[in-house]
């Protein structure tokens, strides 16, 4: 049916779109990470 | 200390656990939405988009709305905080985010259900101006200066914004209910719910509700980050600066 | 109670006299009525171009004259403000203690004019090109829609104008800031003067509560806009 | 009421962007000096005059202008300075009387001051209604200049302030710095013209890579 492509289409553009934020979240705090201490960081 | 290769940065056990229930809460609710939960009667098997679609606009509409209080908690004096600024630039990335992902799904649905991917009916409209409105806020917080020049100019642009979201709603509902031709909004929207779809659509929010708090977390904390790292950096370019005078 | 009327005073002697700095400069500059007001009719021409048929050029003739007051507007914002940076006199206006209510609501009522005048023509431009039709009541309508709708944009405009004054990329930042904020102006603004034209044959009374909402709009960020402008303009 | 005094740094640190320009800046100026700043390109001196100025944000470090808290209050130091810069701030369309008078009006200068500065640097004849944009670089300084006598500063910072002026410019200026520290201003000059501005200064100090050093008293 052609809605089945629409239908999965819309979860994967969620899904997919929110991972990829993730892992560009996760790619620049590792960065910043690297120069700054861990007992700088006032939520450990 | 700090290798490297650190992998959890801005993690806690909290946002650990938080994440672990928010990737259970996903599988659940892709399984829910697309395999067991019934299709509409109305709208067919098109309604299973409403369980991605309809919590991702609503959390979008939170997230702005905790931008406009987080920047008029920066203004106000007595709790100023550049923590109130990173959480409103956090909250408003969450928010653009989930505003693009719910205009795509959106007209996805649009298109099996009214067969045309865009009508002009005054909460789409609204909402997308709310998404140029918000993707300007974020390109004003880009425009660089020290942490408080940015806070200050995004924190009065975020008050702003609170303010053109109903002028802009308004005028397009009262320019839309002069157009009948867009009554087409109102065609196949009458969702008759059962119990498993309406635990779905709920289970829906509470999943997206959980993301966007772990986004959030995490976001706010990383540009803390970033922040320090400009802060770390000055210290090392006023030694630098320091000892050019020194000789 | 004396404080409040001086300062108010201190408001309105400010904002009088950047207005009329304004328009002297724009007096002897001449951007407006050289580059900008034929810039806005040749896009009226382009649009003619581009629709092609009569019946319905006569149907859009007031989203056309607005749109094309629109875009017009953001060249004379950045032409406002291109002023105030060009030679550093922004940090003079900064040093100069003058309150930046005034100093925002002179630089809107000086775009206002400016705009008014732009607008004036555009209607002429849709009567010669679009065949556009005023009779009496719509003439009144008409005017005073103008007035409002400018001077929301006016406001609109001088608010975001001193965001990105100092910004670099100023020149891409101002629309993107601008255009979402200014939709209200566009609807009310098109709906009242598609009532004083009498398109499709809509009465002129239909008017009437657009013009309420283009007061509203110009009314609130004006104010809001004269509380806000400091923290803007400042770096 | 104990004065207070017109500057005061200790340690201040200004950046622009992620550049300390001001490194722990430490300057004290007493009512009615003639501080010349001098020192290289990049020192950071034109940072120096615009901290001073309210203009940007004291990073860290301590600073108070006229009295007022640079960190909490840079706003009502502004209207107290006068600052003149490398950009002269005038507007080429209008007239040298229109810019000077304009700039006066915004401080609340009266008529007769503001004729009163035209004519304190020679602007009041054939260039009073000349547009600035016909005007050389050294006529539009001093049309600045005059912009500046308008607003009765309390505190003067001048950023190269002889650049363009030609000899009798030169000394209109010399004088009319004398004089308003007479008058109980207190002047900061940046500049390279160490010679003539050496004579004028009460005090010099020198910039080098954004720190503040005293050079003591000239006689």
């Amino acid at each position: 049916m052609d809605d089945l492509g629409f239908i999965l289409g819309s979860y994967l553009v969620t899904f997919g779109s929110i991972s990829l934020y993730v892992a560009s979240v996760v790619r620049r705090s590792r960065r910043a990470g690297r120069e700054v201490p861990r007992e700088q960081r006032p939520w450990t | 200390m700090t290798t490297t290769s650190e992998r959890n940065v801005t993690g806690t056990s909290f946002t650990r656990g938080l994440g672990i229930v928010t990737l259970l809460g996903i599988v659940l609710l892709v399984i829910l939405g697309l395999f067991v939960s019934p299709a509409d009667v109305n709208q067919g098997e098109s309604v299973r988009i409403m369980y991605a679609h309809v919590p991702g606009a609503w959390l979008a509409y939170l997230a702005f709305i905790v931008t406009g209080v987080s920047s008029a908690a920066y203004l106000w004096k007595r709790t100023r905080s550049l923590t109130w600024d990173r959480f409103a630039g956090a909250s408003a990335e969450v928010g653009v985010l989930f505003m693009g992902i719910s205009l795509v799904t959106g007209s996805l649905w649009g298109r099996i259900t009214w067969g045309t991917y865009w009508t002009w009916d005054a909460r789409l409209t609204t909402t997308a101006f709310l998404f140029v409105t918000y993707v300007g806020y974020l390109a004003v917080r880009g425009l660089g200066g020290s942490h408080h020049q940015r806070a200050r100019r995004s924190a009065v642009l975020a008050l702003l914004a609170v303010l053109e979201i109903p002028l802009v709603h308004f005028s397009v509902r009262l320019w839309n209910t002069l157009h009948q031709e867009a009554s087409v909004a109102g065609r196949g929207t009458d969702v008759t719910m059962d119990g498993l779809m309406l635990f779905s659509l709920f289970l829906g929010v509470v999943v997206f509700t959980l993301m966007y708090v772990w986004l959030v977390l995490h976001r706010q904390r990383a540009l803390a980050l970033q922040d320090m790292v400009e802060d770390t950096g000055l210290d090392a370019a006023l030694a630098a600066r320091r000892a050019e005078a020194a000789v | 109670m004396s404080e409040t009327r001086r300062a108010f005073a201190s408001v309105r002697a400010t904002a009088r006299l950047i207005a009329i700095k304004d328009l002297r400069i724009e007096r002897r500059g001449r951007v407006l009525t050289n580059q900008v007001l034929p810039f806005a009719l040749i896009v009226m021409v382009m649009f003619a171009f581009a629709l092609d048929s009569d019946a319905v050029l006569e149907r859009v003739a007031p989203g056309l004259v607005w749109l094309a007051t629109l875009f017009s507007t953001l060249f004379v914002i950045a032409r406002s403000f291109a002023v105030e940076s060009a030679d550093g006199a922004l940090d003079q206006l900064r040093t100069s203690g003058a309150p930046s209510a005034g100093i925002f609501l002179g630089k809107a009522l000086a775009l206002m004019a400016q705009l008014l005048v732009l607008v004036v023509v555009l209607v002429a431009a849709a009567v010669v090109l679009y065949r556009a039709d005023i009779s009496g009541q719509g003439g009144v309508l008409l005017v005073t829609t103008a007035l409002a709708a400018t001077g929301g944009l006016a406001a609109v405009g001088t608010l975001y104008g001193g965001l990105s004054a100092g910004a670099k990329g100023r020149e891409t930042l101002l629309p993107l800031l601008v255009l979402p904020v200014v939709a209200p102006v566009l609807i009310g603004a098109t709906r009242a003067t598609e009532s004083a034209f009498g398109t499709n044959g809509i009465a002129v009374s239909e008017g009437w509560p657009w013009l309420g909402l283009l007061v509203v709009f110009a009314v609130l960020f004006s104010v809001t806009g004269a509380i806000a402008f400091g923290s803007l303009l400042d770096e | 009421m104990a004065l207070d005094l017109p500057v005061e740094l200790s340690d201040a640190v200004a950046v622009l962007g992620a550049f300390p320009v001001l490194a722990g800046a430490n300057l004290t100026v007493q009512r009615g000096e003639i501080v010349l700043l001098r020192g290289p390109n990049g020192a950071g001196k034109t940072t120096l005059l615009r901290l001073c100025a309210g203009l940007i944000e004291l990073e860290r470090g301590r600073g108070r202008v006229l009295g007022h808290d640079l960190s909490t209050d840079r706003w009502s130091v502004r209207h107290r300075v006068g600052l003149l810069g490398h950009a002269n701030g005038l507007y080429p369309d209008l007239t040298v009387t229109e810019n000077v008078a304009f700039w006066g009006r915004t401080v609340g200068a009266s008529d007769a001051e503001i004729a009163a500065a035209l004519k304190r640097m020679a602007l009041d004849g054939r260039l009073a209604d000349v547009q600035v944009s016909r005007l050389s670089a050294g006529q539009r300084r001093r049309t600045a200049l005059a912009a500046l006598v308008a607003r009765r500063a309390e505190l003067w910072l001048l950023d190269e302030p002889h650049a363009g002026l030609d000899a009798s410019g030169r000394d209109e200026l010399d004088e009319v710095l004398r004089q308003a520290a007479r008058a109980g201003a207190t002047i900061m000059v940046a500049s390279h013209e160490l010679e003539r501005a050496g004579t004028l200064a009460t005090r010099q100090v020198e910039v080098v890579a954004g720190q503040v050093r005293d050079l003591g008293a000239t006689s």
